[in-house]
C-alpha cells in the first residue's frame, strides 16, 4: 500500500469511516430481511475504500453527488447514523424528513448534494457545482461519484466535455464493481472506460478501490490540482459490491459466480487488507481495531432503533416542500 | 377460464408475436437472462437467442432512438423501459423522431414499434421511481397510448400495438404484475379505441384506467351497499380515446368521476372531464370530478406516499356529494 | 409609455438582475456574441463577460444539468433553451432532478433557476421547431410555469421569476419577439398566480394565454361589433394557476372559452375548462369550450401550418355558437 | 488526389452530382432572398465532396440519415430536383407532400431515412437502421451525417457504444466545417474528435472533405467493410459551409473572418479542385464540363418554376398522416 495520510489519527479515521459504512450497510440489509425497511435498498458493502478515500481528502465544504448506492458516499461525507436510518426508515427526523429514502438521501449540511435514483443523473449536478464554485470565487471541489454501468449515459460526455472546456474542479469518479445490475461491465462498455475521459482532454487515472490509501494518496493530490484550477480529473476505481445489486437480489449465479464473489471477500476486502496493514506497520493493533468494531456495531445499532422508533412526518407534510419560499 | 399473473400475460404476449413474426425484437436493459428486474421477460432469451432479446447498456436515448431507427427500416421493436419515470430520458427519440416520423415523411415513413413501460406509487421507491406519466405523451399527435388494467387487458392491448403500424406506449401499473384475471389461451386481440363497460349502473359513471379501475369497482361496492348505482368504464387506451361509450354511460347516469393514477393537474382525468363537458353538458347533473393523483413528487415515507393517490374511499365520498347535489367549490 | 419590444424586455430584465444580484448567470447555446439566433441576449456578453454570459456546446442535457447543480449550490442559472421543442432533450433534468429536488430533500436544498424558452408555430419551422409544449411540463409537480403575452410581461414575469428560488419555466412566444408594448423604465415584478383581466366584459369569458391572449382580444373586438361583450383574461402564469379571477369572471358571464396554443387534447385548455366546471359548474350557462392547436404534428406547408392554431374568427364563431345556447355535440 | 473510381462515367458523375448539389442550393439561396422560400434553410454549399463522395460509395438500398443541412446528402443520395423543390415548398407533389420541408426532407426511396431538425437527432435512427439490417441478413450499410456541434450531444456516445458493442454495419460521418451555428468548433469541442470514437473501440478515419475521391476512396472501403461484419467505422471530413448558418446569416463577420471564407472558396473549392484534376488528367475537357454545368443549371431553374407552380395540398391534409394505417 502506498503512504497517503501519514499519522495515526487519520488511519485510524479512515478505517472507523469504513467500518462505518459496513456497519451501516449490514444494519439495512438486516432491516430490509426483517421487513422493517420500506422498499428497496442497494448495499455499498465491499465498496468503502472508494468513498472513504476519496471523502477524506475533502473538505465539509466540498461536494459530492451521490448514487442509487449512496449510503457509503453519505456516511464517508460524515453524514450521522441516526438521521440516515430515520431517513430509510421514512421518518420526520431523516435527514430528508422522509420524503428521499435511501435512494435520495442528501446531506447538504455536508456537501452531499444527494443520491439519485436516474443512473447518471447526477452528472450535470457535479458539473454544475463545479461551475458554481468557479464563478463563485471558492475554492470547493465537487466530486462526481457514479457506477461502470453510467458510463452508458450520453450525460457524461456531454458534461466532461464541458468541464474540460472550462477547466471545472470536478472529479470524475467511476466505480467500477464489474457489473450494472445483472449485466458484466463488459457486455455494456465497449472501448475503454478511462480512454474515454483521455478523448476530451481530461486527465484520466486508474486505481484499486480496494486500497483505501491508494485511493487516498490520488485523491488528495487530484483534490489539490483542483483547487489551483487544474480541473476536471477523471478516475477509474476497482471495487466489488458484496451484496445484490439490491438487498432483494439473492439468487444471482446466473451473472456472477459465486467463486469471484468469495474470491474478492477473502484476498481484497478493504477492511481487513487495511487492518492487517496497520498491524504489520506497528500504527495500530488488533485489540483496538476490534474495540473500534464494537464501538460502531454498537453506534449503528442504537441508531436504528432510535430510528425505529422515531415517528413518521405528519400527513399535512405531503405537500409541503413541493415549492420553496421566496422571500 | 385459466388465470395467469399480468406479468405472465405480457411474457405470452410478447413471445406469442416473436414467434409470427421475425421481424419483432425486444430490447432494454436486463431484458435477457435477467428478465427483467420484475422477470417479465423471463425465458424468451432462451427461445429466441439474444439475436432477438437483447440487452442493452443503461442508455435508454440510445436504444429508444435505435429502435426508432429499426422500425423504420423493418423492424418491429418492442422497447422495455424500466421504470416510467425514465421516460423523461427518451422524450426526445420519443416525441419529437417516433411520433413525428410519419406525419413529417407525408405518410412514406412507418414507426411500428411498441414501447413498454410502467406506472404506479406505494411501492415505496420515491419520487424518481413512482410516475405515471402517461399523460404526458397522450399531449403528442402521433402517439397511441394503452393502459392495460389487468392481466386481460396487458395481453389483448400488447399484443394489438405490436401490431399497429404506429409508436405505441404501454403502461403497466408495477404494482399489478402479480395479479391474476381470466386470459384465454392464444390469440387475444382487444382493439385500441374501445371502452370496456366494467360494471353496469344507472346513478353514477365511474371512469378508472389501469389499476384505477379497481379502486373505481371497490368503490361501486361500497356505493352499491348504500343503494346507489355506479357503472365503471375502463377507457384501455388514452388515445384513442373512446370517449362514445363514456358519452352514452354518462348520459345516462348524468353524473361522473375520472380516477387516475397520473398527477390531477394537466393530465388524463382532466382531458375526459373536459371532453364531457363539451359533449355531455346538457346531461350532466353536476360537475365531472377529476381524482388524480395529488401534485406533489412521490413521497418515498409510507406515511405520506399512501394519501397521495385515489382510494376507493375517497371515490365513494365524492360519490355520495355527487348524488346529493352537494356544491364543490360551487 | 416608453414601447419596447418584447425582445428588448427581456434582454432588459436580464440586465437589470444580473446588475443587482452576482450570482446569476446565463447560459446556452450562442448566448454570448451571437446573442442568440434572435438576438435576445445581445449586448449582455460585453456588459458582464463571458464568466456570466456563458456559450455552451449543443448538449441540452448537459448544460440544463450542470444549471440545475449550479442552482443547487449559490449560482441562479438562466437557461437559455433556443427552441422550446428542445425541451424533450432536457426532460430528465428538468422534471426528475430540478422539479423534486426541493421535495425530496426535505426542503433542505433549492433549485432556484429559470428555463427560458419558447413555443408558437405558424413560422414555417416544422414538426420539430415549432411546438408549445407548456402542459406537459406544467404537468410536473415542482415546476412553475409563466407564458408572457407581451413585453410587459414579458420582462415582470422574467424578474419575478429570477427571483424566485424555484425552477420557472418561461415560455416566450417566437412570433412576438418583435411586438412592442409599454413597458415602465426600471423596476417591474410581476408577481405570479395573478391573473390580469385585459378587457372587461359581461357576456362571455375568454381565457388566452400567450399570443392567444391576442387572439381573444381581437376575438372580443368582433364580438363587441356585433353586440356580444366579451371578457378577457391572461392568466400569466399557470402554475400557480389563478382560478380566482378566472371563476369570478365566469360566474359573472356563465360562459366561457379557453384558448392555448398546445395542442389541445391533454393540454391546458382541458385544465382550465375541467377546474371551472369543478368550480362554478352551476353558474355555467353551456359548456366551457377549449381550443387548443390541432392534435398533428405542426406541418410545414403554410396551406397546412395556419389552420392548426385558433383564429380571432374561430373563436368568434364559437363564442356566437354559446351565446346562441347552440349544442356542442350535445 | 488519391485514385477511387477509376473510370470517366464515374467521375462524371461526382462530378455531376456535385454541381446538382451547388446549382440546388444557389437557387434554393434565390428563392429565400426573393421571399418565395416559406421559412428559412441550411446551405450544403461547399460541402459537396463529403454527401457525393460517401454517397457514390453507397448503393440505392444503404441508407443514410440527414441533417438540418441536408438538402446536399439527399441530391447525393439519388433524389430529384422536382420533388425536392416542391418539398422545399411546401407542395404537395414534394417529397413528404409539404409537411416536412427543407428541415425533414426524406427520400425514402433511396434510403435517405431524413433530414433531422433536432441536432444529432439522426445518430440512434441510423444505428437502429445498421442494426435493423444486420438482424434481418441484408448486407445494407447505413450512413449517419452530422456536423462537428452535433459532436456534443451524449447520444453519439450513447449509440456508438451501442454499435461497437455490436458490430453494426454504420459509418458515423462527421461533417467538421469548423463551426456550429455561430460558434467556432475548438470552443465546443474538447479533446479529439477521432479520439472520441476510438476510445469507444470504433476505427476512427480523418479526410479531407473538399476531396471527392479521397473521400470516396476511404468511404468504398470502410463500406465494403461494414457488409463485411467489420463495423461500425467513423469519419471526420474536414469540410467548409460557404453561406452562413441558414440563409438569412449574412453579416458573420464577427464570428467567422471573411479571409478564411475566400481562402476557402479560392483554394479549396470541392467542383473547382475537381474539375481542374479531371481536365489536368485529360479524362474530359472544360467544355465539357461546361455544358454539364449548363444542363443541371438549366434542370434547376426548370424545377424551380414548376415548384412555383404546383399546388399546395389541400387542407383536408392537415390530419392526414398523424397515424399509419393498420391493415
Ligand atoms: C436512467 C436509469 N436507468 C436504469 C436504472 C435502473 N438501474 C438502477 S441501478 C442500475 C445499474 C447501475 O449500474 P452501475 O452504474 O454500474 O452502478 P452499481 O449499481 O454497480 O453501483 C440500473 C440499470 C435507473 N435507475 N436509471
Ligand atoms: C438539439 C438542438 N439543439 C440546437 C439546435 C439549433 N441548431 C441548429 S443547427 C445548429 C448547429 C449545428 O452545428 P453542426 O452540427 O456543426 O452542423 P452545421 O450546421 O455546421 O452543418 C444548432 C445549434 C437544434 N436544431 N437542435
Ligand atoms: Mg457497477
Ligand atoms: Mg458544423
Amino acid at each position: 500500500m502506498t503512504d497517503a495520510k501519514t499519522n495515526t489519527e487519520d488511519y485510524l479515521r479512515m478505517y472507523r469511516q469504513m467500518v462505518r459504512i459496513r456497519s451501516f450497510e449490514d444494519q439495512a440489509n438486516q432491516l430490509y430481511l426483517s421487513a422493517k425497511m420500506p422498499g428497496l435498498t442497494h448495499m455499498y458493502s465491499g465498496e468503502e475504500a472508494v468513498a472513504v478515500g476519496i471523502c477524506e481528502a475533502l473538505k465539509v465544504t466540498d461536494k459530492i453527488t451521490s448514487t442509487h448506492r449512496g449510503h457509503g458516499h453519505c456516511v464517508a461525507k460524515g453524514a450521522d447514523f441516526k438521521q440516515m436510518f430515520c431517513e430509510l426508515l421514512g421518518k420526520e427526523e431523516g435527514y430528508c424528513r422522509g420524503k428521499g429514502g435511501s435512494m435520495h438521501i442528501a446531506d447538504q449540511s455536508n456537501g452531499n448534494l444527494g443520491a439519485n435514483a436516474i443512473v447518471g443523473g447526477s452528472m450535470g449536478i457535479a458539473t454544475g457545482s463545479a461551475l458554481s464554485a468557479k464563478r463563485l470565487g471558492r475554492d470547493d471541489v465537487t466530486v462526481c461519484f457514479f457506477g461502470d454501468g453510467a458510463t452508458a449515459q450520453g450525460l457524461l460526455y456531454e458534461v466532461m466535455n464541458m468541464a474540460a472546456l472550462w477547466s471545472l474542479p470536478v472529479i470524475y469518479a467511476c466505480e467500477n464493481n464489474g457489473y450494472s445490475e445483472y449485466t458484466r461491465t463488459d457486455e455494456i462498455a465497449a472501448g475503454s472506460i478511462v480512454g474515454r475521459a483521455e478523448a476530451f482532454g481530461i486527465e484520466a487515472f486508474k486505481v484499486d478501490g480496494q486500497d483505501v490509501l491508494a485511493v487516498n494518496d490520488l485523491a488528495q493530490t487530484l483534490v489539490a490540482r483542483c483547487r489551483k484550477g487544474e480541473g476536471p480529473f477523471f478516475i477509474e476505481l476497482e471495487t466489488y459490491r458484496y451484496h445484490g445489486h439490491h438487498v432483494g437480489d439473492i439468487n444471482r449465479e446466473y451473472y456472477r459466480p459465486k467463486d469471484e464473489e468469495k474470491e474478492w471477500h477473502t484476498n481484497r476486502d478493504p477492511i481487513t487488507n487495511f487492518a492487517k496493514w496497520l498491524t504489520a506497520e506497528g500504527i495500530v493493533d488488533q485489540a483496538e481495531l476490534d474495540t473500534i468494531q464494537t464501538e460502531i456495531k454498537t453506534d449503528a445499532a442504537s441508531a436504528v432503533a432510535y430510528a425505529l422508533d422515531a415517528k413518521y412526518p405528519d400527513v399535512s407534510e405531503v405537500d409541503m416542500h413541493v415549492f420553496a419560499e421566496t422571500p | 377460464m385459466r388465470q395467469i399473473t399480468l406479468s405472465t400475460a405480457v411474457n405470452e404476449a410478447i413471445a406469442e408475436e416473436m414467434r409470427r413474426d421475425e421481424t419483432i425484437f425486444l430490447i432494454g436493459e436486463d431484458v435477457a437472462e435477467a428478465g427483467t428486474p420484475f422477470k417479465i421477460t423471463s425465458g424468451l432469451v432462451e427461445e429466441f437467442g439474444t439475436d432477438r432479446v437483447i440487452d442493452t447498456p443503461i442508455a435508454e436515448p440510445g436504444f429508444m432512438g435505435i429502435a426508432v431507427g429499426a422500425a423504420m427500416t423493418g423492424s418491429r421493436p418492442i422497447v422495455d423501459l424500466m421504470f416510467g419515470d425514465f421516460i423523461f430520458l427518451i422524450m426526445d427519440q420519443l416525441c419529437n423522431q417516433a411520433a413525428k416520423t410519419h406525419y413529417m415523411s407525408g405518410g412514406k415513413l412507418n414507426v411500428p414499434l411498441v414501447l413498454r413501460t410502467n406506472m404506479g406509487a406505494t411501492r415505496r421507491s420515491a419520487a424518481q421511481h413512482s410516475q405515471s406519466l402517461h399523460a404526458i405523451v397522450a399531449h403528442i399527435p402521433g402517439l397511441k397510448i394503452a393502459m392495460p388494467s389487468s392481466a386481460f387487458e396487458a395481453k389483448g392491448l400488447l399484443k394489438t400495438a405490436i401490431r399497429d403500424n404506429n409508436p405505441v406506449v404501454i403502461f403497466e401499473d408495477k404494482l399489478m404484475y402479480q395479479d391474476k384475471a381470466d386470459v384465454p389461451e392464444g390469440e387475444l386481440l382487444i382493439p385500441f379505441g374501445v371502452a370496456n363497460v366494467k360494471r353496469e349502473g344507472s346513478d353514477i359513471t365511474l371512469v378508472g384506467t389501469s389499476s384505477m379501475v379497481q379502486v373505481a369497482e371497490k368503490a361501486a361496492e361500497i356505493l352499491a351497499a348504500e343503494g346507489i348505482s355506479a357503472e365503471v368504464i375502463d377507457p384501455r387506451t388514452i388515445v384513442p380515446l373512446d370517449m362514445d361509450t363514456i358519452n352514452a354511460s354518462v348520459r345516462k347516469t348524468s353524473r361522473c368521476i375520472v380516477i387516475d393514477e397520473g398527477h390531477q393537474s394537466f393530465g388524463v382525468t382532466s382531458e375526459i372531464a373536459s371532453r364531457l363537458m363539451e359533449e355531455s353538458f346538457y346531461h350532466l347533473d353536476g360537475p365531472v370530478i377529476r381524482m388524480g393523483a395529488m401534485d406533489v413528487p412521490i413521497p418515498f415515507s409510507p406515511a405520506l406516499e399512501d394519501i397521495t393517490v385515489p382510494t376507493p374511499e375517497g371515490v365513494a365520498a365524492n360519490a355520495r356529494k355527487l348524488m346529493a347535489g352537494e356544491m364543490f367549490n360551487g
